[in-house]
């Protein structure tokens, strides 16, 4: 039975190293044709700052849901998980309802400089972090459960310094939980399609531009490539941040 | 190091944990802090670690006024019940842990380190991830831990709460061969009256955030001041009074002289004298008929049917030999 | 914050009563229009079946992760986890090479019914599949870790017969794990957009109507309602289940 | 119901959990099965439930063979270590799950329900959800629910593991009382000897997966086979014997009549006398220093150093006077 998950996958690399009608394979023009790199750079640099974004606001988010006592944590719990029940295609609309050209919140701000921004790569950014933030919140908060004041209490009596507390306490503690968070949110936003789709008018991603590649250009060996390289991409960052997806 | 604590205070949430507590744990003395769950035995700790500032009163270490001192300038080693190890360290370097904040020289860090391993025996699993280490290597592993800070004073809140019974015996004798050794004032938090008596010798009993009784711990045990202590510190014989004259009491018959101005008579299961039929005469003793006769492990525990004065225990060394025997108190007995 | 999270639904909920150029709300038309109405339709009974079909194929599975103690358990989960880093688009791609009219498995097989089926419903649900189950398993396995060997135990010591067991003991236990299981499946394939697009050529489906409301119609209204019913729909299947979006 | 069990032999990945083990549970008696963790204690318990099937051996019941019974089949009342409750019911659909799964009569479940709590005291409590409860109420809900299977023999895997000492000795003797009055058979599993000795009348020593010695308890405490056991029952003096003649030993200066054949003296420190210096002559006693002497909550331990003897331990119901006593031992000993 497992085989079956991972079958599709062998496939898609034999398809990936093979040249179908062109003169080299998939995999070697996505890396040298310069649009394809560009889509491939996009996607990567995307994913990184929308990763790295949401593991720095949300740490404080996280940190209070994980360990705060306060009313109304279930409510604030059950507000982020909302984003996460959303389809991308929801996301993108809401998105565009919001930022685009005639978007609620440059006319609720009286703002020129955000009417349009859905379209650009700053509306990209702050839609993935829409669900992101949530995403990397709630990540963070479950592995934030073992940072127990406890431990910072027990190293205090030791004699550890406020700047000892953090670096030989919390930071240990943390770092799993922001590693996982990292990894969930790389990952989510390296293969984010609905949105992206939705949005991305003026600059490639590779996950639009695989769909492309089926309903445009019918160039298999390079869809599979990109498709081999979502895919790496996606379990490697997984694999190295110790989180599975869900 | 002598800890003296005055007027002690602390409301958690309109409640009172902490009643107005005057006390002080004497240098290099080992002093059990006892009473039920919620008698503010952990919130006095975490007083005097500094984990909580008082409403109102003071600490003093050596008579300096510690009440605004932080907890990582107290330089206490406390063991917490939950012993909180630091789990992504190895065992070894949960006990470096306080030398290397202090920025102790290595070599005179790995000195330290090693020395209170050596003391609680925890060499063999040093250098064992502290995760993986059971029930009582982590125990060992978090006293090695206060240890190795070089405290003024230990501080111990329910130390043994998570070892089974023959753990909690031998890791607590060790405790006390290490803290005798090192002469180090220490103070034991703890419900348990076996802990209490194994460890310290002295007692602080504590009830609904008030000192009830302080004292050497026989003293305690054979002179309360209430039935509470009486009965928190050992099995209990309580038996009323016929009638008092000066300091001589009449109970059931026999006269002996009283310490104390209760109503009832303090036995200790222990202090009653077991006698066969033939051996005793009437007015020495009172008629009792055997119900229940145990091994309890330590000698036997009878317990016994003494007609008007209701049921009583007595422990002996050799058991009874036939039902009906004779029970002699002590010389002098004690009221509550 | 929180707020922000929420603000964009609310407008939603607005634009999907709004009526635009029309003479009736977006909501209104979603449910009168029969061809609207079918993509709903289709996209229900779809996520259903998958749901279903996942909980059901995964319980065994799930409960093998989660109790036995095989060589390779570590693995099976690592083979599990990699449909679930997939975006929809690479999964989309997969099912058409392997599925498509020059796929893979009717080529393996030598048959021909197979040819060409992940442009139908059951492609698309064999592709839904492909990542619901996984999916399932994984959220059931979670679940299932307090179904003891111990209890049952018990429950035996007590009388309890076979059919006892599994009624008394073994269902109360596992319930919230199937339900969980459910939600999460339900949700994730009532959203998925990428396979969808990709494979869904002759029949509606709600996002990828949601998607050709932006491209095509423009029916702004028309789009807020698909959303907002994607959109609630997922939070109650959710909220229901007992189980928060990841 | 008398419970027979006889050549079991139970291999658990090639290592003997169980090696070939006979023996007996009375009908109607309380029986301790101890040993350290290893020895096979829960594997017997497993094996007498149902729940392992032995490699070798059979188990009767009443004489009949049950070898081959399932768990359901064998009507017994399992408490086991980690409790077992059923989280997703209420404390009493827990207790009222055997009456339910034999199709007993609506009323009659009720009856016995109602029955089986109040032995334990836990109608409060009993429509609270089961996963509220708190540990001792958990513990007296996993009794009761045994208790309402009407079991022919009630068997407890270390039934007090996960309470802390004070609620281990209230509901442990509340057990004792509970078993004493319907008149179970019950074994009890245990490591700890204060367990042993609060429950049982009779005890079998497990060690290794084999039994290591049989018999009632204060037997077993006075006159074990081995050391092992000597140790494990209690605090042992054990004093390495200088002469033999027939049945009478000579231990450094006093001759003693003995019984068993061992080469070291036991003594338990309840049996050593503690005299003052004047009290008695040197041929009676024993010189000795005391070296530590301590309030244990039931009389005195005093920890004594009796020169070539080594060091001693005698409880005594009053501290000795000076540092130097005299020690008696009991006119007969015992050798192992």
């Amino acid at each position: 039975m497992a085989g079956g998950f991972v079958w599709p996958l062998a496939r898609l690399c034999v398809a990936a190293f093979s040249r179908g009608t062109e003169s080299h394979s998939g995999l070697y023009r996505l890396f040298a044709d310069s649009y394809a790199r560009r889509a491939l750079g996009h996607s990567l640099a995307l994913s990184l700052v929308v990763a790295l974004a949401s593991v720095a606001i949300c740490l404080p988010a996280a940190l209070s849901l994980a360990r705060g006592r306060f009313v109304g944590r279930a409510l604030l719990r059950g507000v982020f998980a909302i984003p996460l029940a959303l389809s991308g295609v929801v996301v993108g609309f809401l998105a565009v309802a919001m930022l685009g050209n005639a978007g609620a919140l440059p006319a609720l701000l009286h703002t020129e400089w955000l009417r349009g921004t859905a379209y650009g790569l700053g509306g990209l950014g702050i839609t993935y972090l829409y669900f992101e933030i949530p995403r990397a919140t709630l990540t963070m908060e479950a592995a934030l459960a073992t940072v127990e004041d406890g431990l910072l209490e027990a190293a205090r009596t030791l004699g550890a310094r406020p700047r000892q507390l953090v670096w030989l306490v919390f930071w240990p503690l943390c770092a799993p939980a922001l590693r996982a968070a990292f990894g969930v949110t790389f990952a989510a936003s390296l293969g984010s399609f609905g949105v992206a789709l939705i949005i991305a008018g003026r600059f490639p991603l590779l996950p639009v531009e695989l769909y492309r590649s089926f309903t445009g250009t019918l160039d298999e060996p390079l869809g599979a490539a990109m498709a081999l390289t979502l895919a790496l991409l996606a379990i490697a960052v997984l694999w190295v941040s110790g989180r599975r997806a869900r | 190091m002598r800890i003296d604590f005055e007027h002690l205070t602390v409301e958690v949430s309109g409640h009172r944990a902490l009643d107005d507590i005057s006390g002080a744990f004497a240098s290099g003395g080992v002093t059990a802090v006892i009473g039920p769950s919620g008698a503010g035995k952990s919130t006095l700790l975490r007083v005097l670690a500094g984990l909580i500032a008082p409403d109102a009163g003071r600490v003093r270490f050596d008579g300096a006024d510690v009440t605004s001192l932080r907890p990582e300038e107290r330089r206490l080693g406390v063991v917490f019940q939950d012993l909180r190890l630091f789990d992504f360290l190895s065992a070894r370097d949960n006990v470096a842990f306080a030398p290397r904040v202090a920025r102790v020289p290595a070599s005179l860090q790995l000195e330290r380190v090693d020395e209170a391993l050596r003391l609680v025996r925890a060499g063999a699993f040093a250098d064992r991830p502290a995760r993986v280490l059971s029930g009582g290597e982590r125990q060992r592993i978090a006293i090695a831990r206060a240890l190795a800070a070089r405290p003024r004073a230990l501080l111990l809140d329910e130390p043994f709460a998570s070892l089974d019974a023959e753990l909690r015996r031998s890791i607590r004798e060790e405790l006390r061969e290490v803290v005798r050794a090192l002469g180090v004032t220490a103070v034991v938090i703890t419900h348990d009256r076996d802990d209490a008596f194994a460890l310290a010798s002295h007692f602080v009993v504590l009830s609904a955030g008030r000192i009830e009784q302080v004292g050497a711990s026989n003293e305690l045990y054979l002179h309360p001041a209430t039935e509470y202590v009486a009965t928190l510190l050992g099995e209990a014989n309580l038996v009323a009074i016929d009638a008092r004259e000066g300091d001589r009491v009449r109970v059931s018959g026999l006269v002996r002289s009283a310490t104390g101005n209760g109503r009832r008579v303090l036995i200790r299961p222990e202090q009653l004298r077991v006698a066969g039929a033939a051996t005793v005469t009437p007015t020495d003793g009172w008629a009792a008929r055997v119900t229940d006769l145990r091994c309890s492990g330590a000698g036997w525990r009878v317990q016994l049917d003494a007609g008007s004065l209701g049921p009583l225990i007595a422990y002996v060394a050799t058991p009874p030999a036939g039902e009906n025997v004779w029970l002699v108190p002590p010389e002098e007995v004690h009221t509550v």
